[in-house]
Protein backbone atom coordinates (compact mmCIF):
# COMPACT_ATOMS: atom_id res chain seq x y z
CA UNK A 1 0.00 0.00 0.00
CA UNK A 2 1.01 3.60 -0.74
CA UNK A 3 1.21 6.41 1.29
CA UNK A 4 1.20 9.91 0.40
CA UNK A 5 1.53 12.61 3.35
CA UNK A 6 0.72 16.13 2.51
CA UNK A 7 1.73 19.49 4.41
CA UNK A 8 2.62 19.60 7.82
CA UNK A 9 2.06 15.97 7.71
CA UNK A 10 4.50 15.33 5.43
CA UNK A 11 7.24 17.85 7.02
CA UNK A 12 6.75 16.49 10.58
CA UNK A 13 7.18 12.63 8.90
CA UNK A 14 10.16 13.76 6.54
CA UNK A 15 8.68 12.13 3.92
CA UNK A 16 6.85 12.79 0.97
CA UNK A 17 5.80 8.84 0.29
CA UNK A 18 6.51 5.42 1.54
CA UNK A 19 5.03 1.79 1.05
CA UNK A 20 3.65 -0.08 4.24
CA UNK A 21 2.01 -3.49 3.97
CA UNK A 22 -0.04 -3.57 7.39
CA UNK A 23 -1.71 -6.34 9.03
CA UNK A 24 -5.21 -7.41 8.86
CA UNK A 25 -6.23 -6.07 12.06
CA UNK A 26 -5.09 -2.66 10.48
CA UNK A 27 -9.19 -2.66 8.81
CA UNK A 28 -9.56 1.45 8.87
CA UNK A 29 -7.76 4.57 8.18
CA UNK A 30 -7.70 5.39 11.46
CA UNK A 31 -5.78 1.89 12.68
CA UNK A 32 -3.54 2.86 9.86
CA UNK A 33 -2.95 6.31 11.55
CA UNK A 34 -2.58 4.91 14.77
CA UNK A 35 -0.25 1.84 13.61
CA UNK A 36 1.88 4.12 11.97
CA UNK A 37 2.55 6.76 14.92
CA UNK A 38 5.41 3.99 16.34
CA UNK A 39 7.09 4.26 13.38
CA UNK A 40 9.63 7.09 14.05
CA UNK A 41 9.67 10.48 16.26
CA UNK A 42 7.90 12.19 12.94
CA UNK A 43 4.98 9.90 12.82
CA UNK A 44 4.10 10.17 15.97
CA UNK A 45 4.40 14.26 16.21
CA UNK A 46 2.12 13.65 12.70
CA UNK A 47 -0.70 11.81 13.88
CA UNK A 48 -0.66 12.93 17.74
CA UNK A 49 -4.14 14.46 17.06
CA UNK A 50 -6.31 12.50 14.36
CA UNK A 51 -8.81 14.86 14.99
CA UNK A 52 -6.59 17.51 12.58
CA UNK A 53 -6.36 14.76 10.05
CA UNK A 54 -7.86 14.61 6.96
CA UNK A 55 -7.79 11.21 4.21
CA UNK A 56 -7.95 10.10 0.93
CA UNK A 57 -8.08 6.49 -0.06
CA UNK A 58 -7.48 6.05 -3.77
CA UNK A 59 -7.90 9.33 -4.51
CA UNK A 60 -11.31 9.96 -2.66
CA UNK A 61 -11.58 12.16 -0.13
CA UNK A 62 -13.30 10.01 2.82
CA UNK A 63 -13.90 9.98 6.82
CA UNK A 64 -11.08 7.91 8.83
CA UNK A 65 -13.47 5.15 9.82
CA UNK A 66 -13.45 3.91 5.91
CA UNK A 67 -11.90 0.68 5.61
CA UNK A 68 -8.55 0.10 3.44
CA UNK A 69 -8.73 -3.25 2.79
CA UNK A 70 -7.89 -3.98 -1.42
CA UNK A 71 -6.61 -0.60 -1.57
CA UNK A 72 -3.91 1.00 -3.44
CA UNK A 73 -3.52 4.67 -2.19
CA UNK A 74 -3.62 6.30 1.11
CA UNK A 75 -2.89 9.69 1.53
CA UNK A 76 -2.67 11.33 5.05
CA UNK A 77 -3.01 15.30 5.26
CA UNK A 78 -4.18 18.23 7.22
CA UNK A 79 -7.25 20.16 6.90
CA UNK A 80 -7.35 21.73 3.32
CA UNK A 81 -6.78 25.48 2.54
CA UNK A 82 -6.90 26.21 -1.10
CA UNK A 83 -8.99 29.07 -2.65
CA UNK B 1 -16.74 23.48 -22.26
CA UNK B 2 -14.95 22.37 -18.62
CA UNK B 3 -11.41 24.04 -18.31
CA UNK B 4 -9.96 22.75 -15.39
CA UNK B 5 -5.87 23.50 -14.66
CA UNK B 6 -3.44 23.47 -11.51
CA UNK B 7 -0.32 24.95 -12.87
CA UNK B 8 2.92 27.06 -11.58
CA UNK B 9 1.96 29.48 -13.72
CA UNK B 10 0.43 33.39 -13.70
CA UNK B 11 -3.67 33.68 -14.36
CA UNK B 12 -3.87 35.28 -17.26
CA UNK B 13 -7.38 36.72 -17.17
CA UNK B 14 -8.06 38.05 -20.84
CA UNK B 15 -7.29 34.71 -21.83
CA UNK B 16 -9.54 32.69 -19.49
CA UNK B 17 -12.05 35.24 -20.59
CA UNK B 18 -12.13 34.71 -24.02
CA UNK B 19 -12.36 30.89 -23.23
CA UNK B 20 -15.45 31.32 -20.83
CA UNK B 21 -17.52 34.15 -22.90
CA UNK B 22 -19.59 30.86 -24.55
CA UNK B 23 -23.20 32.34 -24.16
CA UNK B 24 -25.01 35.25 -22.30
CA UNK B 25 -23.63 35.49 -18.62
CA UNK B 26 -20.23 35.30 -17.46
CA UNK B 27 -19.60 35.12 -13.68
CA UNK B 28 -16.17 34.93 -12.32
CA UNK B 29 -14.17 34.86 -9.03
CA UNK B 30 -10.82 35.81 -8.73
CA UNK B 31 -8.73 34.84 -5.31
CA UNK B 32 -5.74 37.03 -4.21
CA UNK B 33 -3.00 36.80 -2.28
CA UNK B 34 -3.72 39.17 0.62
CA UNK B 35 -1.16 41.89 0.56
CA UNK B 36 -2.49 43.53 3.54
CA UNK B 37 -1.09 41.35 6.82
CA UNK B 38 2.44 41.10 6.66
CA UNK B 39 1.89 37.68 4.12
CA UNK B 40 5.77 38.19 2.36
CA UNK B 41 5.65 34.71 -0.04
CA UNK B 42 2.54 32.64 -0.13
CA UNK B 43 3.34 28.75 -1.79
CA UNK B 44 0.67 26.57 -2.29
CA UNK B 45 0.93 22.53 -1.97
CA UNK B 46 -1.67 19.90 -3.50
CA UNK B 47 -1.89 16.38 -4.30
CA UNK B 48 -0.82 16.18 -7.74
CA UNK B 49 -3.67 13.75 -9.79
CA UNK B 50 -6.88 13.87 -6.99
CA UNK B 51 -6.42 18.18 -7.20
CA UNK B 52 -7.32 17.63 -11.02
CA UNK B 53 -9.93 14.88 -10.32
CA UNK B 54 -11.34 16.98 -7.82
CA UNK B 55 -11.40 20.50 -9.68
CA UNK B 56 -12.85 18.52 -12.34
CA UNK B 57 -15.84 16.73 -10.64
CA UNK B 58 -16.67 20.04 -9.15
CA UNK B 59 -17.05 21.75 -12.76
CA UNK B 60 -19.22 18.81 -14.27
CA UNK B 61 -21.44 18.93 -11.16
CA UNK B 62 -22.18 22.99 -11.47
CA UNK B 63 -22.50 22.42 -15.34
CA UNK B 64 -24.91 19.55 -14.83
CA UNK B 65 -26.98 21.58 -11.32
CA UNK B 66 -26.86 24.88 -13.50
CA UNK B 67 -26.79 24.29 -17.38
CA UNK B 68 -23.91 26.09 -17.39
CA UNK B 69 -22.13 26.33 -21.21
CA UNK B 70 -18.52 27.06 -19.53
CA UNK B 71 -17.09 26.11 -16.15
CA UNK B 72 -13.53 27.13 -15.32
CA UNK B 73 -11.48 26.71 -12.61
CA UNK B 74 -7.51 27.65 -12.93
CA UNK B 75 -5.84 27.37 -9.48
CA UNK B 76 -1.96 27.89 -8.54
CA UNK B 77 0.39 25.76 -6.70
CA UNK B 78 3.76 26.79 -5.81
CA UNK B 79 5.18 30.25 -4.49
CA UNK B 80 3.35 33.04 -4.75
CA UNK B 81 4.06 37.09 -4.15
CA UNK B 82 0.75 39.24 -2.12
CA UNK B 83 -1.01 40.17 -4.64
CA UNK B 84 -0.85 37.47 -7.21
CA UNK B 85 -3.38 35.24 -8.44
CA UNK B 86 -4.19 32.23 -6.59
CA UNK B 87 -7.57 30.85 -7.98
CA UNK B 88 -9.77 31.85 -10.66
CA UNK B 89 -13.16 30.52 -10.86
CA UNK B 90 -15.43 31.00 -14.14
CA UNK B 91 -18.88 30.01 -14.98
CA UNK B 92 -21.21 30.52 -18.11
CA UNK B 93 -24.51 30.57 -18.64
CA UNK B 94 -27.59 32.17 -21.18
CA UNK B 95 -29.10 33.09 -17.50
CA UNK B 96 -27.37 35.61 -15.47
CA UNK B 97 -28.64 33.79 -12.23
CA UNK B 98 -27.32 30.82 -12.91
CA UNK B 99 -24.07 31.49 -13.82
CA UNK B 100 -23.92 33.95 -10.35
CA UNK B 101 -25.37 31.48 -8.41
CA UNK B 102 -22.49 28.60 -10.18
CA UNK B 103 -20.19 30.67 -9.35
CA UNK B 104 -20.73 30.76 -5.86
CA UNK B 105 -21.08 27.23 -5.43
CA UNK B 106 -17.73 26.48 -7.42
CA UNK B 107 -15.58 28.89 -4.64
CA UNK B 108 -17.18 27.59 -1.92
CA UNK B 109 -17.07 23.82 -2.61
CA UNK B 110 -13.64 24.35 -4.29
CA UNK B 111 -12.23 25.88 -0.39
CA UNK B 112 -13.19 22.48 1.56
CA UNK B 113 -13.26 19.55 -1.39
CA UNK B 114 -10.21 20.27 -3.20
CA UNK B 115 -6.18 19.21 -1.96
CA UNK B 116 -4.78 22.25 -1.48
CA UNK B 117 -2.84 23.22 1.46
CA UNK B 118 -1.84 27.03 1.87
CA UNK B 119 1.59 28.17 3.70
CA UNK B 120 2.66 31.56 4.63
CA UNK B 121 5.46 33.13 5.23
CA UNK B 122 4.77 36.26 7.58
CA UNK B 123 7.90 38.11 9.35
CA UNK B 124 9.94 35.95 8.37
CA UNK B 125 8.85 32.97 10.18
CA UNK B 126 6.80 30.26 8.04
CA UNK B 127 3.79 28.61 8.92
CA UNK B 128 0.78 26.41 7.43
CA UNK B 129 -2.57 28.00 7.18
CA UNK B 130 -5.26 26.98 9.71
CA UNK B 131 -8.35 25.68 7.83
CA UNK B 132 -11.28 27.76 8.71
CA UNK B 133 -15.18 26.89 9.81
CA UNK B 134 -16.80 29.37 7.95
CA UNK B 135 -15.54 27.63 4.79
CA UNK B 136 -17.25 24.33 5.93
CA UNK B 137 -20.37 26.35 6.49
CA UNK B 138 -20.09 28.12 2.98
CA UNK B 139 -19.72 24.67 1.43
CA UNK B 140 -22.15 23.19 3.40
CA UNK B 141 -25.48 25.45 1.70
CA UNK B 142 -25.01 23.79 -1.18
CA UNK B 143 -25.54 20.01 -0.26
CA UNK C 1 -12.07 52.63 -5.31
CA UNK C 2 -15.72 53.84 -7.20
CA UNK C 3 -15.08 53.28 -11.06
CA UNK C 4 -18.02 53.94 -13.33
CA UNK C 5 -17.78 54.33 -17.13
CA UNK C 6 -20.73 54.21 -19.74
CA UNK C 7 -18.75 54.26 -23.05
CA UNK C 8 -19.26 53.25 -26.85
CA UNK C 9 -15.84 51.38 -26.68
CA UNK C 10 -15.30 48.10 -25.94
CA UNK C 11 -14.76 46.67 -22.51
CA UNK C 12 -11.13 45.57 -21.04
CA UNK C 13 -11.34 42.84 -18.93
CA UNK C 14 -7.41 42.58 -18.07
CA UNK C 15 -7.41 46.56 -18.00
CA UNK C 16 -10.87 46.46 -15.29
CA UNK C 17 -8.95 43.93 -13.37
CA UNK C 18 -6.24 45.69 -12.74
CA UNK C 19 -8.38 48.31 -11.58
CA UNK C 20 -10.49 45.71 -9.38
CA UNK C 21 -7.89 44.10 -7.81
CA UNK C 22 -7.34 45.91 -4.19
CA UNK C 23 -7.95 42.95 -1.79
CA UNK C 24 -8.82 39.21 -1.66
CA UNK C 25 -11.27 38.59 -3.46
CA UNK C 26 -12.74 39.51 -7.09
CA UNK C 27 -16.01 39.37 -7.81
CA UNK C 28 -17.34 39.54 -11.78
CA UNK C 29 -20.48 39.44 -14.10
CA UNK C 30 -20.10 40.02 -17.52
CA UNK C 31 -23.20 40.37 -19.81
CA UNK C 32 -22.27 39.66 -23.80
CA UNK C 33 -24.88 40.00 -26.67
CA UNK C 34 -26.23 36.89 -27.02
CA UNK C 35 -25.39 34.79 -30.42
CA UNK C 36 -28.03 32.44 -30.31
CA UNK C 37 -31.14 33.90 -31.50
CA UNK C 38 -30.80 35.01 -34.88
CA UNK C 39 -29.58 38.83 -33.52
CA UNK C 40 -27.64 40.87 -35.89
CA UNK C 41 -27.04 43.76 -34.28
CA UNK C 42 -27.98 45.32 -30.26
CA UNK C 43 -28.03 48.75 -29.72
CA UNK C 44 -27.69 50.86 -26.66
CA UNK C 45 -29.50 53.97 -25.95
CA UNK C 46 -29.20 55.66 -22.74
CA UNK C 47 -30.03 58.79 -20.44
CA UNK C 48 -26.50 61.15 -20.36
CA UNK C 49 -25.90 62.04 -17.13
CA UNK C 50 -28.83 60.37 -15.57
CA UNK C 51 -27.15 56.83 -16.32
CA UNK C 52 -23.99 57.70 -14.65
CA UNK C 53 -25.61 58.90 -11.74
CA UNK C 54 -27.82 56.30 -11.40
CA UNK C 55 -24.98 53.50 -12.17
CA UNK C 56 -22.58 55.75 -8.90
CA UNK C 57 -25.71 55.45 -6.70
CA UNK C 58 -25.67 51.72 -6.90
CA UNK C 59 -21.96 51.28 -6.62
CA UNK C 60 -21.97 53.77 -3.76
CA UNK C 61 -24.61 51.78 -2.00
CA UNK C 62 -22.90 48.55 -2.76
CA UNK C 63 -19.61 49.61 -1.32
CA UNK C 64 -21.21 50.72 1.99
CA UNK C 65 -23.10 47.60 2.44
CA UNK C 66 -20.80 45.42 1.49
CA UNK C 67 -17.32 47.23 2.79
CA UNK C 68 -16.18 46.75 -0.65
CA UNK C 69 -12.58 47.81 -1.27
CA UNK C 70 -13.33 48.89 -5.03
CA UNK C 71 -16.56 48.28 -7.15
CA UNK C 72 -16.50 48.90 -11.44
CA UNK C 73 -19.61 49.30 -13.38
CA UNK C 74 -18.61 49.92 -17.03
CA UNK C 75 -21.37 49.71 -19.67
CA UNK C 76 -21.37 50.19 -23.70
CA UNK C 77 -23.89 52.38 -25.35
CA UNK C 78 -24.13 52.35 -29.06
CA UNK C 79 -24.31 49.52 -31.74
CA UNK C 80 -22.72 46.07 -30.71
CA UNK C 81 -22.43 42.98 -32.42
CA UNK C 82 -23.26 39.41 -31.24
CA UNK C 83 -20.57 38.58 -28.86
CA UNK C 84 -19.61 41.29 -27.55
CA UNK C 85 -19.89 42.37 -23.83
CA UNK C 86 -22.63 44.72 -22.73
CA UNK C 87 -22.06 45.40 -19.52
CA UNK C 88 -19.30 44.60 -16.79
CA UNK C 89 -19.81 44.77 -13.03
CA UNK C 90 -16.61 43.92 -10.67
CA UNK C 91 -16.51 44.23 -6.80
CA UNK C 92 -13.56 43.98 -4.63
CA UNK C 93 -13.39 43.05 -0.78
CA UNK C 94 -11.15 41.15 1.74
CA UNK C 95 -13.77 37.84 2.38
CA UNK C 96 -14.88 36.22 -0.77
CA UNK C 97 -18.77 36.39 0.53
CA UNK C 98 -18.99 40.01 0.29
CA UNK C 99 -17.51 40.38 -3.09
CA UNK C 100 -19.94 37.81 -4.74
CA UNK C 101 -23.22 38.99 -2.78
CA UNK C 102 -22.28 42.71 -4.30
CA UNK C 103 -21.52 41.50 -7.64
CA UNK C 104 -25.03 39.91 -7.68
CA UNK C 105 -26.43 42.92 -6.41
CA UNK C 106 -25.32 45.53 -8.51
CA UNK C 107 -26.21 43.68 -11.38
CA UNK C 108 -29.94 43.20 -10.64
CA UNK C 109 -30.32 46.31 -9.63
CA UNK C 110 -28.76 47.98 -12.56
CA UNK C 111 -31.10 46.06 -14.77
CA UNK C 112 -33.72 47.82 -13.25
CA UNK C 113 -32.56 51.08 -12.04
CA UNK C 114 -30.16 52.56 -14.71
CA UNK C 115 -31.54 53.89 -17.54
CA UNK C 116 -30.62 51.92 -20.80
CA UNK C 117 -32.63 50.44 -23.60
CA UNK C 118 -32.13 47.46 -26.07
CA UNK C 119 -33.09 47.67 -29.29
CA UNK C 120 -32.10 44.69 -31.76
CA UNK C 121 -32.17 43.77 -35.11
CA UNK C 122 -33.41 40.44 -35.53
CA UNK C 123 -33.88 38.86 -39.34
CA UNK C 124 -33.55 42.91 -40.73
CA UNK C 125 -36.31 44.05 -38.68
CA UNK C 126 -35.31 46.34 -35.44
CA UNK C 127 -37.50 46.48 -32.35
CA UNK C 128 -36.90 47.68 -28.78
CA UNK C 129 -36.26 45.06 -26.19
CA UNK C 130 -39.35 44.60 -23.85
CA UNK C 131 -38.86 44.75 -19.94
CA UNK C 132 -38.81 41.57 -18.10
CA UNK C 133 -40.82 41.07 -14.46
CA UNK C 134 -37.68 38.32 -13.89
CA UNK C 135 -35.57 41.24 -13.62
CA UNK C 136 -38.01 43.15 -11.10
CA UNK C 137 -38.12 40.00 -8.90
CA UNK C 138 -34.51 39.73 -9.01
CA UNK C 139 -34.09 43.41 -7.99
CA UNK C 140 -36.68 43.03 -5.23
CA UNK C 141 -34.74 40.60 -3.65
CA UNK C 142 -32.21 43.15 -2.15
CA UNK C 143 -34.19 45.29 -0.53
CA UNK D 1 -39.46 72.58 -18.33
CA UNK D 2 -37.57 70.67 -20.39
CA UNK D 3 -39.08 66.81 -21.66
CA UNK D 4 -36.52 64.16 -22.44
CA UNK D 5 -37.79 61.24 -24.46
CA UNK D 6 -36.08 57.93 -24.92
CA UNK D 7 -36.28 54.58 -26.53
CA UNK D 8 -39.47 54.13 -28.33
CA UNK D 9 -41.31 57.20 -26.82
CA UNK D 10 -38.59 59.27 -28.33
CA UNK D 11 -39.18 57.74 -31.97
CA UNK D 12 -43.40 57.75 -31.82
CA UNK D 13 -42.55 61.57 -31.05
CA UNK D 14 -40.17 62.22 -33.18
CA UNK D 15 -38.17 64.15 -30.71
CA UNK D 16 -35.83 63.56 -27.73
CA UNK D 17 -36.58 66.78 -26.50
CA UNK D 18 -38.39 69.83 -26.14
CA UNK D 19 -39.39 72.70 -23.76
CA UNK D 20 -43.38 72.83 -22.73
CA UNK D 21 -45.25 75.68 -19.91
CA UNK D 22 -47.88 73.07 -19.09
CA UNK D 23 -50.45 75.05 -17.16
CA UNK D 24 -51.37 74.82 -13.23
CA UNK D 25 -53.25 72.02 -13.77
CA UNK D 26 -50.90 69.64 -15.00
CA UNK D 27 -49.71 68.82 -10.88
CA UNK D 28 -47.94 65.11 -11.72
CA UNK D 29 -46.33 63.20 -14.17
CA UNK D 30 -49.38 61.47 -15.02
CA UNK D 31 -51.15 64.62 -15.71
CA UNK D 32 -48.54 65.39 -17.99
CA UNK D 33 -48.82 62.96 -20.04
CA UNK D 34 -52.46 63.40 -20.76
CA UNK D 35 -52.13 66.91 -21.30
CA UNK D 36 -49.28 66.10 -23.77
CA UNK D 37 -51.23 63.53 -25.86
CA UNK D 38 -53.11 65.93 -27.93
CA UNK D 39 -50.30 68.00 -29.10
CA UNK D 40 -49.68 65.20 -32.29
CA UNK D 41 -50.22 62.36 -33.32
CA UNK D 42 -46.95 60.88 -32.06
CA UNK D 43 -47.01 62.26 -28.79
CA UNK D 44 -50.62 59.98 -28.79
CA UNK D 45 -49.20 57.20 -30.43
CA UNK D 46 -46.67 57.33 -27.63
CA UNK D 47 -49.02 58.23 -24.83
CA UNK D 48 -51.77 55.72 -25.56
CA UNK D 49 -50.50 53.38 -22.47
CA UNK D 50 -49.47 55.49 -19.30
CA UNK D 51 -49.46 51.46 -17.86
CA UNK D 52 -46.18 51.22 -20.11
CA UNK D 53 -44.28 54.56 -19.50
CA UNK D 54 -41.86 55.58 -16.86
CA UNK D 55 -40.63 58.67 -15.19
CA UNK D 56 -37.53 60.44 -14.25
CA UNK D 57 -38.03 63.54 -12.15
CA UNK D 58 -35.05 66.00 -12.27
CA UNK D 59 -33.10 62.98 -13.35
CA UNK D 60 -34.40 60.52 -10.64
CA UNK D 61 -36.93 57.67 -11.06
CA UNK D 62 -40.34 58.39 -9.94
CA UNK D 63 -43.53 56.85 -9.77
CA UNK D 64 -46.05 58.93 -12.45
CA UNK D 65 -48.20 60.23 -9.83
CA UNK D 66 -45.00 62.20 -8.29
CA UNK D 67 -46.00 66.04 -8.70
CA UNK D 68 -43.76 68.52 -10.98
CA UNK D 69 -44.08 72.09 -9.35
CA UNK D 70 -41.04 73.73 -10.03
CA UNK D 71 -38.82 70.77 -11.96
CA UNK D 72 -36.80 71.51 -14.32
CA UNK D 73 -36.57 68.27 -16.30
CA UNK D 74 -39.12 65.02 -16.52
CA UNK D 75 -37.71 62.48 -19.06
CA UNK D 76 -40.34 60.10 -20.49
CA UNK D 77 -39.60 56.57 -21.57
CA UNK D 78 -40.40 52.80 -21.56
CA UNK D 79 -39.44 49.94 -18.91
CA UNK D 80 -35.28 50.50 -18.81
CA UNK D 81 -33.62 46.94 -20.84
CA UNK D 82 -29.73 47.79 -19.73
CA UNK D 83 -27.26 45.14 -18.52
Amino acid sequence: MKLLYFAWVRERIGLAEEDVTPPATVATVADLVAWLAPRSPGHAAAFTDPARLRAAVDQAFVPLETPIAGVREVAIFPPVTGG
Amino acid sequence: MIRVIVSRDAIDIADEFTQLEQGGAVATFTGLVRADDGVATLELEHYPGATEAALTRLAEEARARWSLTAATIVHRVGPMAPGERIVFVGTCSAHRAAALEACAFLIDRLKTDAPFWKRETVDGASRWVEARATDDHAAARWS
